[in-house]
């Protein structure tokens, strides 16, 4: 099967293990990805200024086409941005026209058809829970891990139609075949606080902190990401002194489902 | 002469260079940008001999730019500093022998070539270049070093012809006194070496034979055949007409300080121009890259020196992860190669037009370092060290980004601006316009659901002002302007937990959303105004 | 072009509301396939109290003691009501699977007892109800002239110990009242963080020993409803501990944390039982082929057309959009069925709010036969195995009567049972 | 107690001749048996009339308006938004009174400039694609209740007393005089003695009752009219149908609503009267014909008044002349007892003016009025009676600090508390209704559904009410306040309404609570 990857911004300079990772697992999984010259999928400008964003996001869905690949991500919120703007597309048609001009001028365009898939609902629905667990082959060791679902692929359900939005079960049941255990906590839906560390660091780690505690409360080992941005904040711990006390490690996704398929360890990080 | 115009030129060039350093150390001791030490010299070396990065960026580049940088090299070391390099290598040396003759036209070719390579490349592609001030820079080395070789060239050739030279070389190098003896050589040089004489002598087969032997005798062991010349000598066959009338006047004598002033110019615009790269990107290339844990511990800085490493080749806007944001806004400060450029002017000249800086500020604001400028820029440049450090610095100088902008202007100030008009007036057709749109948010029950839900709510503590529903509230008295400007606005995660819970379906975050994309262009719209205004004083 | 996808299953499940998530519940447990659409946070509004029978007949000044013998006599009176369709003991069975079911997410409600309980509300009154969670039992005990400290917290608009205590004043003389300030809470409280902080062990350390000074004059601590989202009898139970005192909590103004735990329970249990949830999803023009409905699920960008054999219809009233008044009348929005309602506008409410016999607007509603099929004009069952349950059923004015929850559970399970009976051949 | 002048009423007028006299030096009494603006004051549109609506019915009215207009612009300023006004006809109005419109405003000297029906809604979007003819008038917006609130203020700041919940119950007549006024408390229930020189009746629709207590009879007629009040504001300016004056043909802006009136319905007495189902049906079925968004666009509350017309005995009570009746009653063998009725609300000033000449001609004063020139100050206290006012100038950035007890209107902590200050100052009580009159709150879409708990128990919190009356206090709110709602109860009010029951009587279950 082959894939065209759409990284994302940010995995390139802060996140490589999960490049790295998420990769080798694709290729585990007999998934070949081609890498095209993407752009930013539009997050970031969703806040300034909406056309930038849509067509941001519009772009990179007629590279794609241009070469007839649908695209994976590993990141939600690119996920999330990128189903956004494909709906906007689809629902407005003055902005659809305008879009379509600014494509033609760089003779590409879009038809809509392009499919834009997360790793998670990828490996769920495409490659199917069954299938990856008779692939396991290095079970983990049971530890206790508790599941962040990134907010942008998760809401709003209306647009990304992920997962049930208040009680989401995919990751659960993908991280529970690896050999650790899912524990419940009240916050493995809200958001990590990412969005704003840029602008307004205290009150972004004050919400970091929160989930935290409420992950040690519920007696977790780990924390479990599969979204770019989710994973760079919980990364702070080890840089912020308020954070560290916390006994908590967050890892990739990527990494543990990996390592249970028996990859490498290099080929991980 | 010619010592007085090297050294002067040498001393010029010096001075120069010191300058320039002196600029940056002064430069490089104002605030966040500080002289860093921590060199890795790897890829310094092998960018700079063979331009490694340029190698990945693009291969023609590479090509054309290696051409020139080869050629020039040799000429270099073989030619213009020949009498204390060339000579000590090789005892046999002599530039009029093979193979240093032809070797010496070859690389002069090279550079040639190269250099209409420059040219051609800036005369296609126009868009990838700045702004005219500095295409006039990237022109003025190219054209002097077409100059350079073409004098060089243009001496060698007259040398050739050049009868007087020739009598010349007899003198130093023969002990010929009889004319018949020296007619029969001038008849040999003039068939094989292209000399052209005032009065023509009759050829015969034995003179010309004669002449090979005197020509054995005393000239072949250091000169060689001119054949292997070849520019100069195909130059030097264009040249039989006018040849007597340049001999007359020994144009070699004229032309030979031309060419070594020329040289002499480009030694001293080294810093000052162009040129300077050949020395800044290897010390570009040797400053330590930021990595995350530099800007998490925000020590980060950038030397000055770096900025002017950049060619403005262009490369980085190409690949450029918010060229989009360009093509629809139109801001070229978005772009890398433009960025960077004011950068350099505003660490150069502190007071840049204002209009500049705030574009500057808002291009930058969109970066969203994705770092792939910095892994493509030949000269080896961080870029995206710069752009992370940008905004402190512009923030010093009285550009701060929007959320600091928003968060120091009081609210009301937002309310009934002139701008405002025009801003209700310019539809947002291409948008949802929820906000302008009464039957998104009519409906709120005021059950204060998503207030409950809301993570910033929650965790804001004194830095919340108004709740997501009384956003809704705020709308339907009719205070757009007022509502984008709270700090529930800014402060909104986008994290869409108040629109999943809400029980009038209402597009709470959307809504949200959309007002901090109106606050942006009202805080945009009261920049540019600023700094108008900044601009008139 | 909106993303198109295709569900089959045995029986569809419109609303997420208290009916909704019963009904769902039920089927899931029944083993049937189940998809569910809706928006749940309507549950925000549920006092989480289980009403059986508070009020009958209407207009009476006191609430019934006994909804049995309420019931009975209601039974008689009201042929219509959804109760006269049903009998005794299924309500009670109903609640009973209510109660089962939710135990087994871990929240605990107290299963009910002969008569009714009246529970102490944020306005100092008292409201008969039959189920209520544990955490709030000790709150329907409440015996004349017992000492009662009340607990209210600074921030928290709209509940206040001293507002209870003195309209308890008369019945209870020893009251005392504790006002807690919450560290480092300046403003505006709501109750959701605040449930989240009781969550928080260093914070509960930091409640009880505020509390326990009382422990001496007082046996009774009643406080908002606000202790914890999860493990509430947990959190309860601790601070119970703490100060050596019997805490309740007192059900206030939506959104209410009990309606939460309720959402949170019955989601987390649905979605484990593979229930296909489609949340703000609007189901439009649904059509019958004979053996199954094809009904359309619409939201913004996803279109999921629905095979299902039989739909249960949760819509509710207003609120929860089941119904919607024009200005002249009122429609059913899914399959327009046939709506009882008054004759015209003018009849729909009293000049007195309070009005004891209650709006005439809250009998309209959906009428059905005795398993909850609703029925045209002619009293002829309009679909075969389309249910209509929960507030959405005509004659049944619940605010005034207090039978929300009471209908909502009975209708819901009979649907499904009555479903299961004539289908599980099928399946 | 005693004073120089004992006014009866508290409406615009009576709230009006206090100030009045006391600028002319004379101590005031008055007596408010509910509180400000609790009859016809209070249920209005709150619209300057330009005069052009009178032009054909009443131009003396007409006139009149238009000249205490300009005066109101100069000296309340801060009570009126400069809104303007136009009257536009559609399809089907009579051509012939659009054709006289203009000649009849120059006779009556008002100002109305014609405008392209398409350029008319450019201005007003909102406004009919069958628009057919449009003029421009010079009509505004006033908050009455700010008026009100800020004439007695400034009464008050010269001494003047102010009682509300006050009723009269007789007047003691000797000799051709009246020598006191027994008054009742409607809370307490005390009774006391007010002895004055004079006594004004300015009881607007109730000024048949107190005259009946001098063994006077007024022939009054009671015209009950009904408004609507929209969600959000829907036109910029004022809107009138331009046509005969009847049902629905007003839609004036006020603050962040719009405020759609109204009917005329001859009623028996001006006692509990509520807007009626038909009645709003009525209106909006007219009013839509203008606007069609009116159709279409939720409605937050009716309410209704009463105009106190002295009937010069014809039938439809909009032939009754809208201009005021002012009644010596000396000819009535009462000598220091005069009456003031009818009017308008553009006219209160006038009305105050004209009575208080005669009460100073009584008391030998030779002052002349002094409204017309000394501006009304405003006072912090009448600022939040103003839709939306939070929103603008009162912003406070950090509402952690002052959390809003009203969220659909945004009245903070720190409003409820001033109001509750300048109430308790005038001698009141600090209830959730004398609270609501004097502040936003209770007024916005929820319609007290939450607000009316929160302050409720802030009440409670800050110690202004200790008994258990809160309960009952609580009730008659929501019941106050649904009179407004319950004729309009359709789509999403509905809705909220509801939602208001589930709470109230699904979770509290207030109906089952006893007085």
């Amino acid at each position: 099967m082959k894939l065209a990857y759409f990284p994302g911004c940010k995995i390139n300079f802060y996140l490589k293990d999960y490049d790295t990772s998420f990769q080798s697992l694709m290729e585990k999984l007999g998934v070949d990805l081609i890498q095209l010259p993407f752009n930013c999928c539009g997050y970031p400008a969703r806040s300034t200024n909406f056309e930038v964003s849509v067509f941001s996001a519009i772009r990179n869905f007629a590279l794609a086409r241009k070469y007839d690949l649908d695209i994976i991500t590993p990141c939600k919120c690119c996920f999330g941005q990128l189903k956004y703007a494909a709906y906007q597309w689809h629902e407005n048609k003055k902005l659809k026209q305008k879009m379509e001009c600014l494509l033609a001028d760089e003779n590409i365009f879009w038809d809509g058809k392009t499919k834009i898939t997360h790793l998670l609902s990828f490996l769920y629905n495409d490659i199917g829970v069954l299938e990856l667990k008779k692939k396991i082959d290095h079970k983990l060791p049971e530890k206790k891990i508790v599941t962040q679902y990134g907010c942008h692929a998760l809401r709003p359900f209306t647009i990304t139609g992920f997962d049930n939005p208040h009680a989401p079960r995919i990751f659960e049941e993908l991280i529970n075949i690896t050999g650790f255990k899912t524990v419940e906590w009240s916050k493995s839906t809200e958001c990590c606080g990412n969005p704003i560390y840029e602008t307004n660091k205290s009150l972004s780690l004050k919400i970091l902190n929160s989930k935290l505690t409420a992950a040690l409360e519920a007696g977790a080992d780990h924390i479990c990401t599969a979204c770019t941005h989710c994973q760079i904040q919980y990364n702070e711990l080890s840089f912020q002194k308020e954070c560290q006390k916390h006994k908590i490690t967050p890892v990739l996704f990527t990494q543990i489902l990996g390592a249970a398929l028996g990859i490498k360890k290099e080929k991980l990080i | 002469m010619f010592q007085i115009s090297l050294y002067t030129a040498l001393g010029l060039s010096i001075a120069g260079l010191l300058f320039r350093i002196y600029r940056f150390q002064k430069k490089g001791s104002s605030g966040t940008l500080k002289l860093k030490l921590s060199l890795n010299l790897k890829p310094a070396f092998f960018n700079t001999i063979f331009q490694s990065k340029l190698f990945y960026a693009s291969k023609t580049r590479w090509a054309v730019h290696f051409l020139v940088f080869s050629g020039f090299i040799y000429l270099v070391f073989f030619h213009a500093l020949d009498e204390w390099i060339a000579f000590n290598l090789f005892q046999s040396y002599q530039p009029t022998l093979d193979p240093f003759q032809f070797l010496r036209d070859f690389a002069g070719f090279l550079v040639l070539i190269g250099c209409s390579g420059f040219l051609l490349r800036r005369i296609l592609n126009t868009w990838i270049n700045p702004d005219n001030t500095t295409n006039y820079k990237g022109l003025f080395p190219i054209i002097l070093i077409l100059l350079v070789m073409g004098s060089g060239f243009m001496l060698e050739t007259i040398k050739i012809i050049s009868e007087p030279v020739f009598l010349e070389m007899v003198e130093d190098y023969s002990d010929i006194d009889e004319d018949t003896d020296l007619d029969h050589l001038k008849i040999y040089w003039e068939t094989h070496y292209q000399v052209r004489f005032k009065k023509d002598i009759l050829i015969t087969e034995e003179a010309l034979e004669h002449g090979r032997r005197l020509n054995t005798d005393y000239c072949l062991d250091c000169h060689s055949k001119i054949k292997s010349a070849f520019i100069s000598k195909a130059l030097a066959t264009q040249l039989d007409k006018p040849a007597n009338f340049l001999n007359y006047y020994r144009a070699d004598n004229w032309l030979y300080p031309i060419h070594y002033l020329l040289s002499f110019l480009m030694l001293v615009s080294l810093p000052f121009s162009r040129f300077f790269h050949i020395l800044l990107i290897p010390f570009a290339s040797a400053q330590q890259k930021m990595t995350v844990r530099h800007f998490q511990e925000k020590a980060v800085s950038i030397h000055p020196a770096t900025f002017s490493a950049c060619t403005n080749c262009g490369l980085c806007s190409a690949v450029c992860s918010v060229y989009p944001n360009f093509l629809i806004t139109g801001n070229k400060q978005i772009l890398p190669h433009f960025k960077i450029e004011s950068a350099r002017k505003m660490m150069a000249v502190a007071h840049l037009n204002p209009k500049k800086l705030n574009q500057l500020q808002l291009g930058n604001d969109d970066c969203t370092l994705c770092h792939h400028c910095t892994d493509i820029c030949p000269s080896g440049i961080d870029l995206q060290g710069i752009w992370q450090t940008l905004p402190q610095t512009l923030h010093k100088m009285g550009y701060p980004d929007n959320y600091t902008f928003v968060k120091d202007t009081a609210l009301q100030e937002r309310e009934n601006k002139e701008w405002e008009k025009e801003q209700a007036d310019r539809a947002y057709d291409l948008t949802q316009n929820l906000t302008g749109r009464v039957y998104s948010f009519e409906n709120c029950v005021q059950c204060t659901v998503c207030t409950n839900v809301c993570p910033v709510v929650a965790y804001g503590g004194n830095d919340n002002d108004m709740t997501p529903q009384q956003i809704m509230n705020l709308l339907r008295l009719g205070k757009k302007q007022t509502a984008a400007g709270t700090r529930m606005v800014w402060n909104c995660l986008t994290c869409y937990m108040c629109q999943e819970h809400c029980p009038s379906e209402i597009k709470v975050a959307d809504i949200i959303i959309e007002l901090r994309n109106i606050s942006n262009q009202t805080t945009d719209s009261l920049k540019i105004m600023g700094a108008a205004d900044k601009a008139d004083k | 072009m909106k993303d198109k996808k295709q569900i089959t299953c045995d029986i569809t499940v419109i609303g997420a509301g208290f009916a909704g998530m019963v009904a769902a519940a039920r089927a899931s447990d029944l083993g049937l396939k189940t998809v569910q659409t809706g928006n749940s946070s309507h549950l925000y509004f549920a006092s989480g109290l289980f009403d059986f029978l508070g009020v009958y007949p209407l207009g009476s000044r006191t609430p019934i003691e006994d909804p049995r013998t309420g019931l009975e006599l209601l039974q008689k009176e009201m042929p219509d009501h959804p109760y006269s369709k049903t009998s005794l003991e299924t309500i009670l069975k109903s609640f009973d699977f209510l109660a089962r079911f939710l135990h087994s997410t871990g929240l605990n409600y107290v299963k009910p007892d002969k008569d009714n309980r009246s529970v102490l509300t944020a306005a100092g009154t008292f409201k008969p109800t039959c189920m209520m969670p544990e955490t709030i039992s000790k709150g329907g005990l409440l015996k004349k002239d017992t000492p009662l400290l009340l607990i209210d917290f600074k921030g928290l608009e709209g509940f206040c110990a001293g507002q209870i205590a003195a309209v308890l004043k008369k019945n209870h003389p020893y009251i005392f009242t504790l006002s807690v300030e919450v560290p480092g809470e300046s403003g505006n409280l709501n109750p959701t963080y605040l449930a989240t902080l009781f969550e928080d062990s260093s914070f509960l350390k930091n409640l009880a020993t505020q509390i326990s000074p009382f422990s001496n004059k007082v046996k009774l601590v009643g406080m908002p409803a606000v202790c914890g989202i999860n493990k509430s009898l947990d959190i309860l139970t601790r601070l119970e501990k703490m100060t050596g005192l019997d805490i309740f909590e007192i059900p206030m103004m939506p959104p209410s944390i009990p309606g939460l735990r309720l959402k949170n329970a019955f989601e987390k249990k649905l979605a484990g039982n593979h229930v296909h949830f489609l949340s703000q999803t609007k189901i439009t023009s649904p059509q019958f082929n004979g053996s199954e409905f094809i009904l359309n699920a619409v939201n913004q960008n996803m279109e999921t057309q629905i095979r299902s054999k039989g739909i249960i219809l949760a819509t509710g009233r207003f609120p929860g959009g089941g119904l919607h008044a024009k200005r002249g009348c009122i429609q059913e929005t899914v399959f327009n069925l046939p709506v009882y309602q008054p004759d015209e506008r003018s009849l729909w409410h009293h000049l007195n709010f309070f009005e004891k016999q209650g709006h005439m607007i809250n009998t309209a509603g959906v009428e059905t036969d005795i398993v909850f099929r609703p029925v045209d004009t002619h009293g002829a069952v309009i679909y075969e195995n389309l249910y209509a349950v929960g507030t959405l059923l005509a004659h049944n004015d619940w605010v005034r009567l207090k039978s929300g929850s009471g209908v909502s559970a009975v209708s819901a399970v009979t649907a499904v049972n009555d479903f299961y009976k004539k289908n599980t051949a099928g399946l | 107690m005693e004073t120089d002048v004992f006014i009866i009423g508290g409406g615009v007028t009576g709230t009006g001749i206090a100030r009045d006299l006391t600028l002319r030096g004379l101590s005031v009494i008055l007596v408010e048996k509910g509180d400000l603006n609790a009859g016809a004051s209070g249920g209005n549109h709150g619209l300057l009339h330009s005069g052009a609506r009178y032009v054909c019915s009443d131009p003396e009215a007409a006139i009149e308006c238009a000249a205490e207009v300009k005066i109101l612009k100069k000296n309340a300023a801060h009570c009126i938004e400069e809104t303007g006004g136009l009257f536009v006809a559609v399809k089907g109005d009579k051509e012939n009174y659009i054709a006289d419109f203009p000649d009849m405003c120059k006779k009556s000297g008002i100002p109305s400039e014609f405008i392209d029906p398409k350029e008319a809604r450019e201005m007003e979007p909102s406004l009919s694609d069958e628009t057919i003819a449009a003029y421009k008038v010079n009509d505004a917006s006033i908050n009455p209740f700010k008026l009100s609130i800020e004439n007695i203020n400034d009464a008050v700041s010269r001494d003047a007393c102010y009682l509300s919940h006050t009723k009269v119950e007789s007047l003691k007549i000797e000799n051709k005089t009246i020598v006191y006024a027994r008054v009742r408390n409607q809370i307490s229930g005390k009774t006391d003695k007010i002895k004055a020189k004079t006594y004004v009746n300015a009881a607007g629709a109730w000024a048949g009752n107190i005259a009946v207590m001098a063994g006077i009879h007024i022939n009054m007629v009671f015209s009950k009219g009904t408004l609507l009040v929209t969600n959000n504001r829907i036109a910029k300016r004022v809107i009138n149908r331009l046509r005969k004056p009847t049902d629905g043909d007003i839609l004036v802006p006020g603050g962040v609503v719009s405020i759609l009136g109204t009917t005329s319905v001859r009623i028996k007495s001006p006692d509990n009267i509520y807007p009626t189902v038909k009645e709003v049906d009525d209106i909006i079925s007219e009013g839509e014909k203008m606007i069609p968004e009116l159709k279409a666009c939720r409605y937050i509350r009716a309410y209704a008044g009463v105009r106190p017309l002295v009937s010069m005995g014809s039938g439809n009570d909009r032939e009754v002349s809208r201009g005021f009746t002012l009644l010596d009653h000396e000819k009535d063998q009462v000598n220091n007892f005069i009456t003031i009725t009818g009017g308008k609300l553009s006219t209160y000033r006038l009305m105050a003016e004209k009575a208080s000449d005669i009460v100073c001609k009584k008391h030998q004063i030779s002052m002349n009025c002094r409204t017309k020139t000394i501006p009304l100050p405003s006072t912090h206290s009448g600022e939040w009676s103003e839709p939306g006012v939070l929103a603008t100038d009162l912003f406070k950035p950090n509402t952690q600090k002052d959390p809003f007890l009203c969220e659909c209107e945004m009245v903070p902590t720190s409003a409820i508390n001033t109001v509750i200050h300048s109430i308790k100052k005038n001698g009141g009580t600090s209830d959730l209704s004398s609270i609501a009159l004097r502040t936003r709150v209770g007024k916005g879409p929820c319609q007290g559904t939450f607000c009316s708990m929160r302050i409720l128990s802030h009440l409670y919190d800050t110690g202004e009410m200790t008994n258990q009356t809160g309960i009952n206090d609580l009730k008659y709110f929501l019941n106050e306040r649904w009179k407004g709602e319950r004729s309009l109860l359709w789509g999403q009010a509905l809705v909220q309404s509801s939602l208001k029951e589930m709470i109230h009587c699904g979770l509290f279950g207030l109906e089952l609570i006893e007085k």
